[in-house]
């Protein structure tokens, strides 16, 4: 479904990833990990245009990604999340929400404005939809809620809610449980085990909570200074001794 | 739908009878007479705000020791339009309609004149004596209620011109011009009128009032080696074309400069000492100017301001033009043979060389069924030492160079 | 716990606008202690954090060392040594990590002491040492993370505050912080109260423990009777022993 | 599973606030079409009981509150600052004018094309322009702005230089029976309430979302789908398009065109009128509106030897009282009174 | 080419005078984060106050000083008093503030002075070198020395300096800046007061070139938000290299291209800027801002 081939991108004197390659299957779970720094959060800013690549390529369903721009992103089926919250702080959650839902929609400015039937169905299903993801993540409580203000779990899940009602088949979570304590940790992945069920989605998440990652991935892919320096299941990165070295740290 | 109230109130006059029967007498009765005037009191255009402060000074003058004009104690509102026209749309309706002003005495500028003389018209409601020297307020037809005062732009071009052929025969001529209806009106008039005489324009360059400096300009203008420079500005820019003019050594035109920025207020800051020489043309005395330091009418300015407008300086020359054309009101006033709108249309459309006692010596308000312009006479004067000097003869324009058409 | 606490804070309310969200909250740190703040998301440590550096309104009182800090301006409270690592980091975004740092010391005194610090804090997180003249902005989450404690030692505080340190940073970044966080405090005796979601490593260096919920202390006591006790630990920290 | 019973459990508990919050906020978007309707009621019925001033006035309130309902799409919505809508207003009076003074237009057809004019303009300036942000576009419209004044003298024979153009003001049909002001002010009316309903569909749409997305973030908006140069450029041609139908409807009312009229001070004035009127409410450019029309004379009265100084400080008062406009004033102070009448 | 040297010449002095603004411009941004619309007012507030000190008797250099004090001391309150109520509201409702205040200071300076234009005293002698067919005035020379004097002590205010890296501090994040101790009440009134100071010494060198009214600003005031915008808002070098080109610029434009004309020539800066800003959206020497999320 994502093939990544030697993909570098340097910013100055810095080389955020240096020939990276790897591939994601449909359906899968993949993690991705390395120590801070490592490029993680660059390679998925390349996987959805926010910066250009220096060298390499990325097929995804056997198209290639690069020459897509920033915004056909998410018409292709790609949806994320930020590490650091990419949300619209002033729009309450039910809008921040329906923006995910903006390139399924056909509204132009004129149909927009002139409020024709056309539209009002659109909306009225756009709407919908979001209402129910918001129910399934159990966010109708705060749906009316200014975005800003809310605390830092419930705007993550936020975050996934907008890329879930884009109907996605490819995510890109970017440190999903962030500030959740263990239970919440349990409890998130249960959520997102439901999810990869329910909408039948492909999954690349980076994240430092070993045990989230560990437990929920099939796969993981290990960065260290932009360069790939492991692949495998859990099980085996885990007892990697350059991942121990370079992030894990010896006691596990 | 709501025509039947005006007038009602201010209806209860006994004038309107006997040949002025039916005639309009909004705004004025026995014992009064409400006048509004429009000003830019905010605004880039705020140091024309000055004159209403001399009108205002006359009228209480006239109030207070004369029992007003005729008899009637005169109020005048004024109203801020800040040179903008759409507002001077609004404050105009605001005088007619809630004021219930008899006459519009003054609208100063040209675009706000013109954005409002349709109304005034429309409404028969006089806009005696506006603020501005288009000479499209003489010269049209279709607007018997307005009517301009001062000489208008393109007679005070034709004194120039006169000038010229008279002193400078083949003269190179670079003119430097506001882009607006003034320096365009100014300065058109200036080419027609040296059509077909010996005299050139080699250049011309034109500012915005929203230009910080006017040195770029001149400095083009130096270029053309010209031997006479027409300087046709407003005062801020006039005091900045005298100073190049006087630090460039290498280029010394004769500096005609207009009316507009003749005042010794606009000359004083360049220095008497680098402006000596220039010329320039007026129809009004000048506050400061010694010449007028006993006469009569000066003396009694000075004095009145003093008690009337104590915080104002009588040395403006706004103050002074707010005085005479307040003066010029009064006897247009007096004229009038009904104390009605009618009667003041009629009355400021045929004055017969009525004289106003701060205008230059030999300068009167003349008007007629074929003349608009009330003040068409101007002298021409040079600056020597500390004061203009006046010279030559009072130029009548329209006996000069004939009546201005559209 | 001593007779002297060093940080009192006594019946403490807070809120945004008009939602209170700490409910009287009493807690003392004695001088030198570590102290864990734990509780659910939403709970409210974030505002007690942020109350006890002045950056919401109080009612209550906070003593540190003998002065009252209730009601006084954050600046203020940071000149009497208190630092904060705040939620969402602060950074300094359009200046460089060496600015950001020295901000850190900025009511400190000295040059000669500032630059040591400056280079004892790039031997804690090599990752800055080598993006010091790097916009602050650029760095990765974790590395801004790293910024912000740095930033916060800088001031070589009495009281240091930290909300979630260890969000973001990698799992041996994790160790170290903590590691870090102990030498300081056994060095310098400098007094640390810590929010973190990760109990257990928070009480592994913690001498204190408070479990908050709905803006209310609902559990107090030394580290290792909260560790201990199974039954706060499922429902309050929602892990296992 | 404990997990998945905690979030029930929390959906629970946020259900109870949401049923009533849903019911309050049907109760209140009634509120609002009530208001609206009993607002529009007024204002069809205000003119045959003011003086006809007083209509006139009202009529340039909705001049200005259209020009400024563009303004806040663009500034209140996207997020972008424009210094330079006065231009678009004059673009829009001028079209007008022109189509009046050369070709005898009924006016009613010079509004689409005054509009779409200033429409295509705004399309053609915004492409370049909507690449800058914050100050730097904030500059670049105040270029446009500042750069109109002179063009527009420059081409005299057809903009009638700086003289400006004097025009025929619509007619009411005889069938009305309106007054010249009654009529003006309808047809004013007319062009608002259409304004008004577009804007409000468009920011109640897909692309009302995507402008409030830009303005907040638009990194994560460009991830969600949303082509920033597109909406931009879009949310500039249709605001410049609604300034282009105000300065349209601006020549009918007032009938005289002239450069100086929409110098840089207009467009100062329209931004400073939005702000202090409630910049992205819906109710904040009619608020602006009456600022603008009504504030300067009020200064005047107060101190007429420098109306300036009042004004400046009222501009001043306005934002210590009302940070976010008189809209967000209103809203607060409404929201005080249901509270206290809910409570007893 | 003598003809097209001074023309460069006299667009550098033109220049000049944008950039003296400008400078004020830069600082007050750099310092509270704002665009100051009643800078320009405030300079020629100031030039005022000299004027009445000189008019009262002083002599020129002990006129500044005072003038330069109390425009310090003036914009400082005017940070606590006009600025400091909205504090923390959305970053236009303090731009709209600016701009009431320039309303008001422009209507109270010719309400205190009337809109007569005043005399004031250059501090720099008339004449002017010449060179080689050149002749540069004294006055721009002046100017041009004050101008690059008062960048060389901004610039290091700006990076060499602790106040001025709290200063900076305080502009990009005001809460975490009260958090590392700043008094960031007392440094944006600073950052008022310099700003002012700035602005003051602006109004000083232009009030004896354009002559002193109330709207004696206005104009520059454009011209100098060009080329702050030019140079980079942050950066008060490039204000002053933007400054110049922007005159340099116009002068030639007013001078060489016929079609332009000097009505249209306001014009060309701007296109100039359009462009660059285009190749450049930080300006000559801003620092790119880096949004990462
Ligand atoms: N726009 C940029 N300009 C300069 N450097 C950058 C930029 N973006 C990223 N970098 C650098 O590239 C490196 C990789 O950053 P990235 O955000 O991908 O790290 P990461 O793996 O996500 O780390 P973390 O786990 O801390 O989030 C970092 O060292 C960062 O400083
Ligand atoms: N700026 C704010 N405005 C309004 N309400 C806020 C604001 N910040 C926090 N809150 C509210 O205060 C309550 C407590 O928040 P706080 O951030 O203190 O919790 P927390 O325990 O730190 O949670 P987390 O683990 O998610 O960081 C929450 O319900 C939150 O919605
Ligand atoms: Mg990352
Ligand atoms: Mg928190």
């Amino acid at each position: 479904m994502l093939e990544v081939h030697d993909l570098s991108v340097r910013f100055g004197g810095i080389t955020a990833l240096d020939g990276v390659g790897f591939s994601v299957r449909r359906g899968e779970m993949v993690g991705l990990i390395g120590p801070n720094g490592a490029g993680k959060t660059t390679l998925f800013n390349c996987l959805t245009r926010r910066y250009d690549a220096d060298a390499g390529t990325v097929q995804y369903e056997g198209e290639n990604l690069l020459a897509v721009p920033p915004h056909g992103i998410a018409a292709m089926g790609i949806a994320r999340t930020f590490q650091n919250l990419g949300l619209f702080p002033h729009m309450s959650v039910r809008d921040n929400v329906l923006v995910g839902a903006h390139h399924r929609g056909e509204a132009g400015f004129l149909t927009a404005a002139l409020r024709l039937p056309r539209v009002r169905r659109e909306e009225a299903r756009l709407r919908a939809e979001t209402e129910a993801v918001l129910e399934r993540l159990a966010l109708t409580g705060v749906a009316e809620h200014p975005a800003a203000g809310l605390p830092f779990g419930t705007l993550k899940r936020v975050e996934l809610a907008r890329a879930l009602v884009g109907g996605p088949k490819l995510l890109l979570l970017d440190e999903p449980v962030n500030g959740l304590n263990s239970g919440e940790v349990e409890e998130f992945s249960g959520t997102l085990r439901a999810i990869r069920q329910e909408f039948d989605v492909t999954m690349v998440v980076v994240e430092h909570h070993m045990g989230f990652v560990m437990g929920i991935c099939e796969r993981i892919v290990c960065l260290n200074f932009g360069r790939k320096i492991a692949e495998g299941p859990p099980a085996e990165i885990q007892r990697d001794p350059g991942v121990m070295q370079a992030y894990l740290g010896t006691a596990v | 739908a709501c025509g039947g109230r005006e007038g009602n109130e201010a209806g209860s006059t006994a004038a309107a009878s006997g040949a002025c029967q039916g005639q309009q007498t909004t705004g004025i009765t026995d014992k009064s007479i409400k006048l509004g005037g429009i000003y830019p009191l905010s605004g880039p255009a705020s140091a024309y705000g000055a004159i209403p402060k001399g009108i205002k000074a006359y009228f209480d003058f006239v109030n207070a020791e004369q029992n007003g004009i005729g008899g009637r104690k005169v109020e005048f509102v004024v109203r801020d339009d800040g040179y903008q026209p759409p507002k001077a749309v609004e404050e105009a309706r605001r005088l007619v309609e809630q004021e219930q002003v008899f006459a519009l005495f003054q609208t100063l500028g040209t675009p706000s004149t013109t954005a409002t003389w349709d109304y005034t018209n429309q409404r028969k409601v006089p806009q005696v004596f506006v603020a501005t020297g288009a000479s499209k307020w003489g010269t049209d037809t279709n607007h018997p209620w307005t009517i301009g005062w001062q000489p208008n732009y393109v007679s005070e071009a034709r004194v120039y011109a006169q000038y010229l052929k008279k002193e400078r025969p083949d003269a190179k001529v670079a003119v430097l011009y506001q882009n607006d209806d003034f320096g365009k009106d100014l300065f058109g008039g200036f080419k027609r009128a040296i059509d077909g005489s010996g005299i050139k324009v080699v250049a011309e360059q034109s500012y915005e009032v929203s230009d910080p400096s006017v040195e770029p300009q001149m400095r083009n203008l130096a270029g053309s080696k010209a031997d006479v420079l027409l300087n046709v500005t407003t005062p801020k820019f006039g005091s900045q074309a005298l100073a190049a003019d006087a630090k460039n050594a290498s280029w010394n035109p004769l500096h005609i400069i207009n009316n507009v920025s003749a005042s010794i207020t606009v000359i004083k800051p360049v220095g008497f000492k680098n402006v000596q020489g220039i010329v320039s043309a007026t129809y009004y005395k000048d506050p400061i100017d010694p010449t007028w330091k006993s006469d009569t009418e000066m003396m009694r300015y000075y004095a009145t301001m003093k008690k009337y407008a104590p915080d104002a300086d009588p040395a403006i020359p706004y103050h002074a033009f707010g005085w005479a054309v307040a003066t010029a009101f009064h006897k247009a006033m007096d004229a009038a043979k009904c104390p009605t709108r009618e009667g003041l249309r009629d009355a400021m459309r045929s004055l017969n060389s009525v004289p106003v006692e701060m205008l230059l010596p030999g300068v009167t308000m003349t008007t007629g069924p074929d003349d608009g312009f009330p003040i068409e006479s101007m002298q021409l004067m040079r600056f020597k030492g500390e004061r203009w000097e006046l010279f030559g003869d009072v130029i009548d324009t329209r006996k000069e160079f004939g009546p201005l058409t559209g | 716990m001593s007779d002297n606490p060093f940080l009192t804070v006594a019946d403490l309310r807070a809120g945004y606008g008009g939602a209170q969200v700490l409910h009287g909250v009493s807690l003392t740190v004695g001088q030198g202690e570590i102290c864990a703040i734990l509780g659910p998301n939403g709970a409210g440590k974030t505002t007690l954090l942020r109350a006890l550096s002045g950056m919401v309104r109080v009612r209550g009182g906070v003593r540190l060392d003998g002065a009252e800090l209730a009601g006084r301006s954050p600046d203020t409270i940071a000149r009497q040594g208190v630092a904060h690592v705040p939620e969402g980091r602060g950074t300094f975004m359009p200046l460089t990590v060496e600015e950001n740092l020295r901000l850190g010391a900025f009511v400190r005194r000295g040059r000669g002491a500032v630059d040591a610090d400056l280079e004892r804090i790039c031997t804690y997180f090599p990752a800055l040492k080598s993006r010091l003249a790097q916009v602050a902005g650029s760095l990765s989450g974790g590395e801004q993370q790293m910024l912000a404690i740095g930033r916060a030692l800088m001031l070589r505080p009495r009281l240091l505050l930290l909300d979630e340190p260890s969000l973001g940073l990698a799992p041996m970044v994790t160790q170290e912080l903590f590691r870090i966080v102990r030498a300081v405090n056994e060095e310098e005796r400098t007094t640390v109260v810590v929010v973190e979601q990760n109990a257990h490593l928070a009480l592994g260096i913690a001498q204190h423990a408070h479990v908050l919920e709905s803006g209310r202390i609902v559990l107090s006591g030394s580290a290792e009777q909260i560790r201990a006790d199974e039954q706060v630990a499922q429902s309050y920290l929602g892990y296992r022993v | 599973m404990s997990g998945s019973v905690k979030v029930t459990e929390n959906a629970a508990r946020a259900g109870a606030p949401t049923r009533g919050r849903a019911l309050a906020r049907v109760a209140t978007l009634r509120w609002r079409w009530i208001m609206m309707a009993a607002l529009l009621m007024a204002a069809c019925y205000a003119p045959f009981q003011l003086p006809p001033f007083r209509v006139f006035q009202f009529t340039m309130v909705l001049v200005y509150a259209v020009a400024l309902l563009g303004l806040n799409l663009l500034v209140g919505h996207a997020g972008q600052i424009s210094l330079g809508h006065g231009a678009f207003f004059g673009i829009g009076a001028y079209v007008t004018a022109i189509m009046l003074d050369r070709w005898d237009m009924p006016h009613v057809a010079t509004l689409p094309i005054a509009a779409a004019v200033a429409f295509a303009l705004g399309l053609g300036l915004g492409l370049p322009a909507m690449r800058l942000r914050g100050l730097y576009l904030a500059l670049v419209t105040l270029a446009i702005a500042i750069f109109l004044v002179p063009l527009l003298k420059r081409f005299e024979p057809v903009t009638g230089g700086s003289m400006g153009l004097t025009l025929a003001k619509p007619a009411p049909p005889a069938w009305t029976g309106l007054a010249e002001d009654q009529w003006l002010y309808f047809l004013t009316l007319a062009v608002a309430v259409v304004a008004f309903l577009l804007a409000h569909g468009l920011l109640r749409s897909r692309v009302g979302r995507a402008l409030h997305a830009v303005r907040d973030n638009e990194a994560a908006a460009e991830v969600m789908g949303v082509r920033l140069s597109f909406y931009k450029t879009l949310a500039f041609a249709w605001s410049a398009m609604l300034a282009g139908a105000a300065g349209c409807v601006y020549t009918w009312v007032i009938g005289f065109v002239s450069p100086d009229s929409f110098s840089v001070n207009l467009s100062i004035t329209l931004l400073a009128g939005l702000v202090v009127g409630g910049l992205g409410s819906a109710s904040g450019p009619l608020l602006g509106g009456l600022f603008v029309m009504f504030v300067p004379s009020i200064s005047q009265d107060v101190n007429d030897a420098a109306p300036g100084v009042i004004f400046g400080l009222l501009i001043i008062a306005v934002m210590y009282v009302a940070p976010t406009g008189l809209a967000g004033l209103a809203g607060r102070v409404t929201r005080s009174i249901t509270k206290v009448l809910r409570k007893e | 080419m003598a003809g097209f040297l001074q023309q460069i010449v006299e667009g550098l002095g033109a220049g000049a005078i944008y950039a003296s603004l400008a400078l004020a411009l830069v600082l007050i941004y750099q310092f509270t984060g704002i665009v100051n619309f009643a800078q320009g007012e405030l300079a020629m507030f100031s030039a005022y106050i000299a004027w009445q000190f000189i008019a009262g008797g002083l002599s020129f250099w002990p006129a500044l000083g005072l003038t330069l004090a109390v425009s310090f001391v003036g914009g400082m309150l005017i940070e606590r008093l006009v600025i400091r109520p909205v504090e923390g509201a959305p970053e236009l409702t303090v731009v709209i503030v600016t701009v009431g205040l320039f309303i008001f200071v422009n209507a109270a300076a010719g309400w205190i002075w009337t809109f007569l234009i005043k005399d004031f005293p250059n501090p720099f002698p008339a004449g002017a070198i010449e060179a080689g067919g050149l002749s540069v005035g004294y006055s721009t020379l002046g100017i041009l020395v004050v101008v690059a004097v008062v960048m060389g002590l901004l610039y290091v205010l700006f990076q060499h300096t602790k106040i001025g890296l709290g200063m900076r501090a305080v502009a990009t994040n005001p809460e975490s800046a009260r958090l590392v101790g700043i008094r960031v009440g007392w440094t944006l009134a600073l950052g008022w007061g310099l700003a002012a100071t700035v602005g003051a010494v602006s109004g000083i060198l232009v009030a004896p070139l354009l002559f002193l009214e109330p709207n004696m600003m206005g104009g520059v005031l454009i011209y100098a938000f060009a080329a702050a915008t030019l140079g980079g808002f942050d950066s008060p070098v490039g204000a002053v290299v933007g400054g110049l080109v922007v005159g340099v610029a116009e002068t030639l434009a007013g001078a060489y291209v016929g079609f332009i004309g000097p009505d249209l020539k306001v014009g060309v800066p701007l296109v100039i800027i359009l462009c660059i800003l285009l190749l450049r959206p930080q300006g000559l020497f801003g620092r790119a801002v880096v949004d990462r999320t």
